[in-house]
């Protein structure tokens, strides 16, 4: 495609639509191919991000313009989307902010470029389940499923063959990540939620909810199913098919029995369905429950004894960035690292990847609860202002290494993912 | 050529129809018993009468103590110009709209709180009304079917009534692939199925045209005697009721103005409003200057101004306020001025000038002034009579007439 | 020339609107045909020409249940709305005398209509939840001992939600069909012995059907690729088949949701078929 | 009796309408403490003044921006297009019975298809999707052929001989069309920028796959209902219905004053 100028793009008039997009032509929407005449400087440049409510947080963006001096555009998504868009809309996005799990799918629709490590400052520093696999002994590296690790690197620069073993390329540069479990309402449940099995409990009948995301779902149902004693599986992160019809034929059941209240497929959704009474017990995510204490309703992230179920976010680039843009992403993924988003995401109960970075930018009190399991020297303060926690509560499943220590499973993409896809959506609409 | 003429002469089969006063007692003397609608296809027709009837919407006075009777197997038209009300008692007398106070009577029934089906009597709509997803036999049938008659004596009924309006072969079509007077002919003979008493008839012919509507009127008066049923007739076309009626009702704001044969009415209208609107008859308003006898008829001297003296038959109080009327077709014209300054008891003469003169067929319009007054006049001939007088646009004239022809309208 | 210029116009002024519907309609649907039969995997899709999408929807008993489901929603809603728009249709073209009042109460059948349906639809969550208005007016009057769970997240739900959707689309055809009722039918069918329910029978609802016909279209094809409703008031438990090509969708299972699509287009077609035959939509224009 | 019972019916049919919806208006008239269930906490206007400010993810205003303007092109293209193609169909020309059915499948296709099947031309061609090219495209396929049937019906009624009266006056075909046939039609022109608007403005399911990169309000909406747990979304309906029902009024007013005229 010939590189079309904003004038060129508004002489040939392609649709009425172009022209009334004046408004907003400053920005292009495909990247020009071709090495930039312009070379001005990365202040000109306007990275669009697309990712999960999670992390696309403007408050971020407003805090990464003001440090970076150029441009970020965020789009909010749920996951299934973000996925989706990174797979099949590249011209959409500069930077994928997307999670693990999904990359056995995006790295070979070659919508990303490989991530040169050597560029990243603080790559060394990052949480080391990342980027060697292991991390101080913790079992976390034999977790089932997809392990950031797995498919951290690729094995050259224009390969998209992931790497076992650390190159220079990588796919992803993580940011955050957590261990997720059931959250309950303390109010409504009359007992301590202690293992996965309670989410099949009669006793909450019409009362639970689970996530409506495959490649996460499955791995609570999975964990659910094992802890109640309903079947067994060889690799809980990597299915047969048989596996995967016994588990639905499971939740299938489960689901007729009326078990279920509702999915949700985003992590607001899932506070909604908490907070609005709807439904006691779910599998939900860290920064949820916090959500939902936000508002002034009990909840708590229950330790399991059979553990947690992790995952890992990141950032990655899309092929087409070069030139300026390739360098402002890169300042960017520097930029995130550096430790405010760290502190910022931390205050929600997320970890940041690179720890003692996001300590410096968090409170000692801080970082005593959400990290070292502590109870709250004062009162825990979201990032939004709103009081989590009183001074004196301990966050539920403790420090950051008994949390992280104890994750028997990564959110996990299959080899028989298209065939788990369908089986789950029988799920969901029978 | 005058389909009219091949018209039955007219029965009048009751008394000289009268307007009643108000405060009238008793039953109405026109009506009959009525009999079974089912029985027979002739059903023994009903007399209607209103008494004292008064129809009012909010603060609107529709229409204002109406005394009516109609006498059993009439025709009967209610004139007037819209909104005079005629429309107003037409449904009224069906039963589609609430009498205010007074009551209706059909034959000695008392009806003012029946249900239109109750009181035997059918109305044809304007735009005759036919349901246009029915099928015309399922039109005829529609209100045997709604009266639970047989299936079998409906078929027989509708038959005969589809046959009679000579449309049998058009039974399994819609009424929008009916020409206007085929639907016409439809509307009736739904309306007649039900062997009513009484039939209404709501401007029956005013969506025909011209030729049509001269066709239909001596059908509608054929099957009223063969039917020998009360017809109500609302129309405001006056050569229509002339046309149509035993007795013709001359309706202006909700009031009746004159009840009379055809013939009463154009020979001696009883107000202004009905002289004015029966014909173009010519209007002088004046005051009652002298009462006398004219060929011992007692009669009235009339002082027009800006026209002097006009003598009519009537009588009044001195004084009072008056006018009178003179038909176009009974003054003369005449070219001669001179002794116009000695006007006869007997003779009515005004100076005019030809204004206008429009050659419509048999008969001449010929538009007059007043110079004096600048009122305007018509004079009518017949157009032989006419082109051989020789009279010119702007020729001054002297229209006469007797006071015999001449009639006075009281205020 | 003028000739030739005057049978060429109409052409030339039809050709924009023909052009649109080429590219937005037409070639998007030949292009779902050709697509249903191809291959995918977790992320792309191939060309091919294999019948294997078609097959796994007809061999799946989840997929049949799905259509079932659709069809039940569909007719449920379909009803229901024929149900609410004959007697307010009614009750405004009939019961009100003052020409003015009946535009206004009609407007005011209208003004939701005109607002988001995503909102109107987020608006019977804190009405139906379990801690909702409704539930805590029952057990407030003590019909109930425990919330209703049923309002909300539920078949229920869901058809409420779509019927306050899509009632307009009923509504206002058969409005403008029983407006169009030439009120002396009425006074004829009266003056021949029809009694109110035969006057409804025998005139006013036969010559309501064109109206009726096409509300049902509108309602039958709005809900039957449904899926915000079913998925917002369902709580993501509820199918159709909507929402199923939209979870397809959201897979990255193309050929399949286009497979689906192309079954989905042929029922509403064959279902939009039936209901022209009822009605020369040209006609009611 | 009957008159009684149905307008009981239509009180409860109103309930029905509006009922859920001032829950939410209710719901967002709250103090900053206001959750998004009842019962109320306290009043105020916060939530009303929070739609615009910065969210925590994702922007009101300017998703309100774009279905503004994308709304405007929608009514425009539909009005030309609808108004020539209305016109053609006044003389009878070959092809004119596809057309007409070609618009009316345009109304029965179901809206997912629509979305479905652009999104995967644009994907299969590697054209971007955007919300002002293929978002108006699948707009068009909803708002056109309300238009059109709004059009062919208002020239089934509209006396030609206006046009040759015109004509025979000595206009042209264009001063024909600005001069007799415009104003005639404008009434009708004023309705269909109305309801074309607003089935643009509202319009979900068919834009859901092919906004492309920017969100149009009702696709941010139903994006909020995902990732907004405050009343902040009661109170961007509060306002997004308040903006709907001005435009129906301003739409309103200005029908009957042009069909006064």
């Amino acid at each position: 495609m010939p590189k079309f100028t904003r004038r060129r793009l508004l002489q040939t008039g392609l649709a009425t639509g172009a022209a009334l997009a004046t408004a907003r032509c400053g920005t292009p929407n495909n990247p020009a191919p071709g090495p930039e005449v312009n070379t001005n400087s990365i202040k000109d440049v306007t990275l669009r991000f697309i990712g999960t409510g999670v992390a696309q947080i403007n408050d971020i963006r407003d805090k990464a313009q003001e440090d970076l001096g150029f441009k970020i555009e965020l789009k909010a998504l749920s996951t299934e989307e973000n996925n989706q868009i990174a797979i099949t809309q590249p011209g959409q996005y500069d930077m994928f902010d997307g999670e693990y799990f999904s990359l056995p799918l995006v790295i070979p629709s070659g919508n990303l470029q490989a991530i040169d490590v050597k560029r990243i400052k603080s790559f060394d520093k990052i949480a080391s389940f990342f980027t060697t696999g292991d991390f101080n002994g913790l079992p976390v590296e034999t977790a089932q499923g997809t392990a950031p690790i797995k498919v951290m690197y690729l094995s050259d620069q224009n390969s998209s063959e992931f790497s076992a073993t650390p190159t220079d390329w990588a796919t992803l540069i993580p940011f955050q990540y957590n261990a997720d479990t059931l959250g309950y309402r303390p109010d409504l449940v009359d007992k301590e939620i202690t293992s996965w099995a309670d989410l099949f409990d009669p006793a909450f009948n019409g009362k639970t909810s689970i996530l409506d995301i495959p490649s996460i779902g499955i791995m609570d149902a999975a964990l659910v199913v094992e802890a109640a004693g309903l079947m067994t599986f060889g690799d809980k992160g990597n299915m047969t098919r048989e596996e995967i019809d016994q588990i639905t034929e499971i939740l299938i059941e489960k689901k007729r029995e009326g078990q279920f209240r509702a999915f949700w497929k985003t992590f607001d959704e899932s506070v909604n369905l908490m907070s609005s009474g709807e439904v006691v017990l779910q599998s939900m995510w860290s920064p949820a429950v916090t959500a939902v204490k936000a508002q002034g309703i009990e909840c708590v992230y229950a330790p399991l004894k059979e553990g947690y179920r992790a995952w890992g976010g990141g950032i990655g680039m899309s092929a087409a960035l070069e030139g300026a843009k390739l360098d402002a992403a890169y300042a960017y993924m520097d930029w995130l690292l550096d430790g405010w988003v760290g502190a910022f995401l931390g205050r929600q109960g997320y970890y940041s990847a690179v720890p003692e970075n996001a300590k410096k930018f968090m409170s000692a009190e801080e970082w005593d609860f959400w990290y070292e399991g502590k109870p709250a020297a004062v009162d825990m303060v979201d990032p939004f202002g709103k009081t989590l926690e009183k001074a004196g509560a301990v966050r539920d499943g403790g420090s950051f290494e008994e949390r992280m220590g104890n994750v028997v499973v990564w959110n996990s993409t299959m080899d028989e993912q298209v065939y788990l896809v369908q089986k789950w959506n029988e799920f969901i609409a029978a | 050529m005058n389909p009219d003429s091949a018209q039955p002469s007219r029965i009048v089969s009751s008394p000289p129809v009268s307007v009643r006063s108000a405060d009238a007692d008793g039953r109405a003397d026109a009506g009959q018993m009525p009999t079974d609608a089912r029985q027979g296809i002739v059903t023994e027709a009903a007399g209607v009468a209103l008494r004292s009837v008064t129809k009012k919407y909010g603060p609107v006075t529709a229409i204002e103590n109406v005394t009516l009777d109609i006498p059993a197997g009439a025709y009967c038209c209610l004139l007037g110009p819209s909104g005079c009300g005629k429309t107003t008692a037409l449904r009224m007398i069906a039963g589609h709209e609430a009498v205010t106070a007074g009551e209706v009577l059909i034959g000695d029934r008392v009806v003012t709180q029946l249900p239109p089906a109750k009181r035997n009597t059918a109305m044809m709509f304007q735009n005759y009304a036919l349901f246009p997803h029915k099928t015309i036999w399922q039109n005829v049938d529609f209100g045997l079917k709604m009266q639970r008659v047989s299936k079998a004596e409906r078929t027989q009924r509708v038959g005969e009534i589809l046959e009679l309006v000579g449309l049998s072969h058009t039974a399994d079509r819609k009424p929008n692939m009916l020409s206007g007077g085929q639907q016409q002919r439809i509307a009736l003979a739904r309306a007649l199925v039900t062997r009513p008493q009484v039939l209404m008839l709501d401007e029956p012919l005013s969506a025909l045209d011209e030729n049509l509507r001269v066709r239909m009127r001596g059908e509608l008066r054929k099957i009223q005697q063969q039917f020998k049923l009360t017809f109500i007739q609302v129309t405001h076309h006056v050569e229509e009721a002339f046309s149509l009626s035993d007795q013709v009702v001359v309706m202006n704001h909700g009031r009746i103005d004159q009840v009379a044969t055809p013939t009463e009415l154009f020979n001696a209208p009883a107000s202004q409003f009905v002289a004015k609107f029966i014909g173009d008859n010519n209007i002088f308003e004046g005051r009652v200057s002298r009462t006398c006898r004219i060929n011992g008829i007692e009669s009235v001297e009339l002082t027009v101004e800006g026209i002097g003296t006009l003598y009519c038959q009537g009588s009044a109080a001195l004084n009072a306020t008056a006018a009178c009327s003179v038909r176009p077709d009974l003054m003369q014209l005449d070219p001669v001025l001179e002794d116009l300054a000695a006007p006869s008891t007997e003779t009515n003469q005004v100076p005019v000038r030809v204004v206008d003169v429009e050659m419509t067929g048999y008969v001449t319009r010929v538009s007059l002034i007043v110079e004096a007054t600048g009122q305007t006049m018509l004079y009518k001939a017949r157009t032989t009579d006419w082109m051989g007088a020789g009279i010119s646009v702007g020729q001054p004239l002297r229209a006469t007439w007797s006071a015999e022809d001449c009639v006075f309208l009281p205020s | 020339m003028y000739k030739s210029w005057k049978v060429l116009q109409p052409y030339l002024l039809a050709t924009p609107q023909t052009l649109i519907f080429l590219m937005f309609l037409v070639f998007p649907i030949l292009m779902i045909f050709v697509v249903s039969f191809w291959q995918f995997n977790g992320y792309a899709m191939t060309p091919a020409f294999t019948f294997e999408n078609y097959v796994n929807i007809f061999s799946s008993q989840v997929s049949l249940a799905t259509y079932l489901n659709t069809f039940k929603y569909v007719t449920l809603v379909w009803g229901l709305c024929v149900a609410i728009a004959l007697p307010v249709s009614y009750y405004l073209a009939f019961c009100i005398k003052r020409e003015s009042i009946r535009v206004l109460l009609f407007l005011l059948c209208t003004i939701p209509f005109w607002t988001s349906n995503i909102i109107r639809m987020i608006s019977w969550i804190p009405l139906l939840g379990r801690e909702g208005l409704v539930n805590q007016a029952l057990l407030n009057l003590n019909l109930v001992q425990q919330p209703v769970e049923w309002l909300l997240y539920s078949d229920f739900a869901i058809v409420l939600g779509m019927v306050h959707l899509y009632n307009f689309f009923m509504i206002a055809p058969v409005f403008n069909s029983m407006m169009r009722i030439d009120r002396t039918l009425i006074t004829a069918a009266r003056d021949m012995g029809a009694s109110g329910f035969e006057v409804l029978k025998e005139i006013i609802l036969p010559l309501t059907a064109p109206g009726m016909a096409i509300g049902s279209i509108f309602v039958v094809t709005l809900t039957m690729g449904e899926y915000v409703t079913v998925r917002l008031m369902g709580g993501g438990q509820a199918a159709s088949i909507g929402k199923l090509i939209s979870t397809q969708i959201g897979s990255l299972q193309y050929p399949l949701a286009a497979a689906n699509a192309v079954i989905l287009l042929l029922f509403t077609l064959v279902m939009v078929t039936g209901i022209l035959r009822v009605v020369d939509i040209q006609k009611e224009l | 009796m009957i008159k009684l019972l149905l307008t009981a019916f239509f009180a409860l049919f109103v309930l029905f309408l509006y009922g859920p919806m001032l829950a939410i208006f209710t719901l967002s008239l709250q103090g900053p403490d206001g959750a998004l269930t009842f019962p109320v906490r306290s009043f105020g206007f916060y939530w009303l003044g929070q739609v615009f400010q910065e969210q925590r993810v994702g922007s009101f205003v300017e998703s309100f921006q774009r279905s503004l303007w994308l709304g405007l092109a929608v009514v425009a293209i539909a009005i030309i297009v609808s108004v020539m193609a209305s016109m053609a169909f006044r003389a009878r020309f070959k092809g004119s019975l596809a057309l007409f059915y070609l618009t009316i499948s345009s109304l029965v296709v179901p809206g997912v298809l629509i979305s479905l099947g652009i999104g995967i031309t644009f994907q299969v061609l590697d054209i971007q999707t955007n919300w002002f090219s293929s978002g108006l495209g699948a707009h068009l396929t909803w708002t056109v052929p309300f238009a059109f049937l709004i059009m062919l019906g208002v020239f089934n009624r509209f006396n030609p001989y206006y046009e040759e009266a015109a004509r025979d006056l000595g206009a042209g075909e264009v001063r024909t069309f600005q001069e007799v046939v415009l104003p005639l039609i404008l009434p009708s022109l004023i309705g269909i920028a109305l309801l074309g608007f607003t089935l643009s403005y509202d319009e979900f399911i068919r834009t859901s796959l092919v906004s492309g990169q920017y969100n149009t309000l009702p696709l941010e909406i139903f994006g909020m209902t995902t990732n907004v747990t405050s009343p902040a979304l009661y109170a961007l309906g509060t306002l997004t219905t308040l903006f709907s029902v001005t435009m129906i009024a301003v739409g309103f007013g200005a029908y009957k004053s042009l069909s006064r005229q």
